[in-house]
């Protein structure tokens, strides 16, 4: 159960941080922030290697391959296009 | 977790957290992305070199295939930003679904550990996981078609009768199926409930789209955003992994408060966005009194803008549409060598996404610095010369102020109607996204330059003997 | 060791959270500020009660009352003499 | 922790936050108390209910004692706010090391479960908390008697050779110690070990504060008030507590930026200020050129602010010490009657602690709008008619801005010099807390007005018939 509570713990601080720091978000930025938080919430990368990496049945780790897959797409395009993007921006 | 991956798990939601921070400057905004990719890094290295890992073969393929497919879809335009956009959601939430089934699975394959694994809690983490993920999946797809404009899928909101009954109905079967399996997930029929859970998961994604209008997929698209978030933070309360649930958790809090901001611009609610099936063929308004609408020449409007002292530019969605960024570079070089100050009023819900009109303009070179928010430049607006509305509709429409029969009231606009002289470049008389008439367009001190935005703009720049850099 | 992970998660973002809210504080309360961070740590008051209460040998619990006291004092003096002096500001 | 202490752990850390958060507005600032409150409500009571508590007379009796003390601390004048954080953290100190001593022995007692309960990390845990705590206590009852003045306590820092190699010395001793401890955990000595530790951290504390001048105590302080939340982070981690975790890392931010803060106002590094030993007795400077101070009546100065536009007030410890804020307040009202327009320019570092000026002002009824944070007002100093100087010196002085040779050089200050008059109450012609001469004293435009700054200002008060309120 502390388990749960740690878990619970750190979901809740890292919403408090989230919605911190979003609000600071300059204006001019919104579109690549959403790209940006995209490739982060691409973070599903991690589970997606255990379940294809470790020793499981063909089915299971096809499954993990396919999510490995799509979570890397949105890791790669996602920094790609902010880092596009933001290159873009100049005072002057 | 060993002890480096719990090192490793902080230093990336460290730097994760740097990464949104430092967005809040456009300055600093690159180190950001810098920051994200190491701690990603982190992350991907932490996992992939824990012991029970042993196909590594598997794992590289995947990993090449993501860039194989992720690089081109980071070279899009950018008007298919919005698109790209959806469709990630799309693959994330697939991968959360994915995992999800395949975790369940794996658990359930070892009936002596199931009963262990498998506690309430987990077996109600994994169920919100699915079908958070598969909704987001199927929801994303679907709004990435509509703005896509696939044709095969209706941009208009399609509604009927006890349509938001059958959609609830379908979530709601979905979760009690997930009430039984967290009460018993080792039964026999567990296996087939779980399946029937993520499909219907899957179809209700496409059914909670149905009823709204392509301009609205924007809103929906950050809320599906933070739905992705969510299923992110499940899938680490599954894993007991706390990286996914910090980075779901930042993800999260980013969709949702996108979609505030975008629905109070708009003046709407949630449930408005998602149920109002906005943007519905409209009955014409003010069909009564038919203004005249006055056209002027580009000559004309050359002469105006040339003999003002201060020009104020309102994008809109039209000049995404017409890629028309550059030729408004070009008009705002010229003009600034004319000594006319110019400046570009950006409404926060112009064009289909947050920040898009910014993103445009930064993209033909205009410094940020010329960017003026909504609030600021309103002030302004009376002394202005010449506001020229360049495929902006409904954010500047004055119905939004006093006419509470339209769909738009209440949702703050810039002032356009307030300059001394207005220039409108649209091609037709046709309405904006929400489908209503605009009198800004007919007032007396309006006139219209109708026609693409870039074929008028670079006929505009051609009067000033083709001014500007490009 | 996880719960060496979880402990050391928190410690982090609760960090990151006190540095954003407290670079946030108004200048003209950094006075009840302090008392109000005084009465918060007093947090250590949860300690003290269970060393006085479970069933421990007679030091260990007067060591653990002598916490209690001094724990309930910042938390009392904290609270009340933050309340005190934020009363006083006024706008007009 | 069973679930209801885990949840009541989460909601005392978010009220906590809260509470923090809405300090950053006073018209917010007394919810933030109430969910302060709340907060620890909560904590208290989950802790209590637990069922291994069964000596429910000791924790009455204990709670009880705490209110007794507790309740005549919060009445203290303000003046006196300094010495009552000092000693708050000293009683925080105390209380960690208690608790870190008494959990220590408990294990130590049950051979058996030592072992297993001692593991390294949690050991490592215990060591910090008995030093952090123990040193905080004595370190902060030698800066609250500095504070009080304390008869038998140098206000002066105490300094001799090679204390710093003594003091880091004895802490060092305290750490080795303590990796022996960590090393074996339930050797022989082990008891003797930890008891020399917690003697060491006690004695480390005194020699801490000794070389350290009684008005660096503010800066001092909050330094020590992050130390205080350490300790109660390392409390959590012996206790595996995690609202202890949050509270204590929320007290350790809160008195690391106060602390930076400070040093940032002063141009100092922590390091000067822990071992710089600021504050010594200096050698007058400026012997040389003797510029004679001028003398201003009563009379005169109040004619002069009643015939001025606009005056800036800047007090400093000065109108502390002379409590002579509620007369501040009558001479504002009079002048403000007769039209003339007065701010307070506040410095970040007048009088003996952050934000020290505002609640003395706020206790005298003064609006906070008209408290100038000190980079607002310099600008408009040129402009201003009288700058009245009201027992504030260092935060004045212009040397800071070019005299290398001063220790407030670099100091940002208020530019009190440039304005057109400048009128300065204090009793003599002694230096500030930094023990260096004010050449703003004896510039062309001062005229000083001697005396305490209470009598002076009732005086000048009287002069425009006794307005005010009081
Ligand atoms: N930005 C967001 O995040 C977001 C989110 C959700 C909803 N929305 C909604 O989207 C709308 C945005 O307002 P808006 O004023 O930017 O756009 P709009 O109201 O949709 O109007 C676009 C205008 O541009 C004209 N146009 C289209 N293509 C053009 C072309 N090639 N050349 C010249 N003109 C062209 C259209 O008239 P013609 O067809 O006659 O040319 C239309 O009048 C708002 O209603 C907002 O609520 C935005
Ligand atoms: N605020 C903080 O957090 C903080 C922290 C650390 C250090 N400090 C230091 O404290 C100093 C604060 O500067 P400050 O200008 O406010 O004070 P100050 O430099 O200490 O000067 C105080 C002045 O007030 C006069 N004074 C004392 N008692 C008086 C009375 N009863 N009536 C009238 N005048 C009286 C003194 O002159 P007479 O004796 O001739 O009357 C002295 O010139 C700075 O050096 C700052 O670095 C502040």
């Amino acid at each position: 159960m502390t388990d749960f509570g740690s878990m619970l713990f750190v979901f809740v601080l890292a919403t408090f941080i989230g919605l911190g720091v979003i609000r600071r978000v300059s204006r001019l930025l919104y579109t690549p922030l959403m790209s940006l938080t995209n490739a982060i919430s691409a973070i599903a990368v991690v589970g997606s290697i255990v379940v294809t990496g470790a020793d499981h049945p063909l089915t299971i780790r096809i499954l993990g391959a396919v999510a490995l897959f799509a979570s890397m797409t949105n890791i790669v395009s996602g920094f790609m296009i902010t880092d596009r993007m933001l290159k873009m921006f100049k005072k002057q | 977790m060993p002890l480096v991956g719990e090192l490793s798990a902080v230093l990336a939601t460290a730097l994760f957290i740097f990464a949104l921070y430092w967005m809040n400057d456009p300055k600093t905004a690159r180190r950001g992305v810098i920051a994200g990719v190491t701690g990603m890094s982190v992350a991907v290295i932490a996992t992939w070199i824990q012991p029970e890992i042993l196909h590594h073969g598997w794992i590289v393929v995947a990993i090449f295939a993501g860039f194989l497919v992720g690089v081109p879809l980071s070279r899009v335009p950018l008007t298919a930003v919005p698109q790209r956009t959806a469709l990630s959601h799309a693959f994330g939430g697939l991968a959360a679904g994915l995992v999800g089934t395949a975790e369940y699975f794996l658990w359930l394959g070892e009936p002596a550990t199931a009963a262990v694994q498998l506690t309430p809690f987990r077996m109600s983490a994994l169920v919100a996981e699915v079908i958070l993920g598969f909704l987001t999946f199927t929801g994303s797809l679907m709004a990435a078609g509509k703005l896509q404009e696939v044709r095969w899928i209706p941009q208009r909101p399609v509604t009927y009768p006890g349509q938001n009954v059958v959609n609830i109905g379908v979530l709601a079967i979905a979760v009690a199926l997930g009430v039984l399996l967290v009460l018993n997930p080792g039964a026999p029929w567990a296996g087939q409930a779980f399946l029937a859970i993520a499909g219907l998961a899957l179809i209700f994604g496409v059914l909670l789209i149905i009823p709204i209008g392509g301009a609205d997929m924007p809103t929906v698209i950050s809320i599906l955003n933070a739905y992705a978030g969510l299923a992110a933070v499940a899938m680490g309360f599954v894993l007991n992994n706390k990286l996914l649930v910090t980075a779901g958790a930042l993800d999260g809090s980013s969709g949702l408060i996108l979609s505030i901001i975008m629905c109070r611009a708009m003046n709407r609610s949630f449930t408005n966005v998602l149920f109002g099936a906005f943007g519905k063929a409209q009955p014409a308004l003010a069909a009564g009194e038919q203004k005249e609408w006055k056209q002027e020449t580009v000559e004309g409007a050359a002469q105006l803008l040339e003999q003002s002292r201060n020009v104020v530019i309102i994008p809109g969605y039209g000049m995404a549409v017409a890629q028309a960024q550059h030729k408004v570079r070009e008009l705002y070089d010229a003009l600034t060598k004319r000594g006319v100050t110019v400046k570009f009023a950006i409404h926060p819900v112009a064009g289909r996404m947050p920040g898009h009109m910014n993103v445009l303009l930064a993209e033909a070179n205009i410094p940020y610095s010329a960017l003026v928010e909504m609030d600021e430049i309103n002030p302004e607006m009376p002394q202005t010369d010449v506001a020229l509305v360049l495929g902006a509709n409904d954010v500047v429409n004055p119905a939004a102020r006093y006419n509470k029969g339209t769909p738009i009231y209440g949702m703050p606009i810039i002032d356009a109607d307030k300059a001394k002289t207005v220039l409108a470049v649209k091609r037709s008389k046709k309405p904006g996204f929400a489908g209503i008439d605009n009198e800004l367009y007919v007032q007396d001190n309006t006139w219209m330059l109708f026609g693409d935005a870039k074929a008028v703009l670079s006929d505009l720049v051609k009067q000033f003997g083709g001014g500007g850099i490009h």
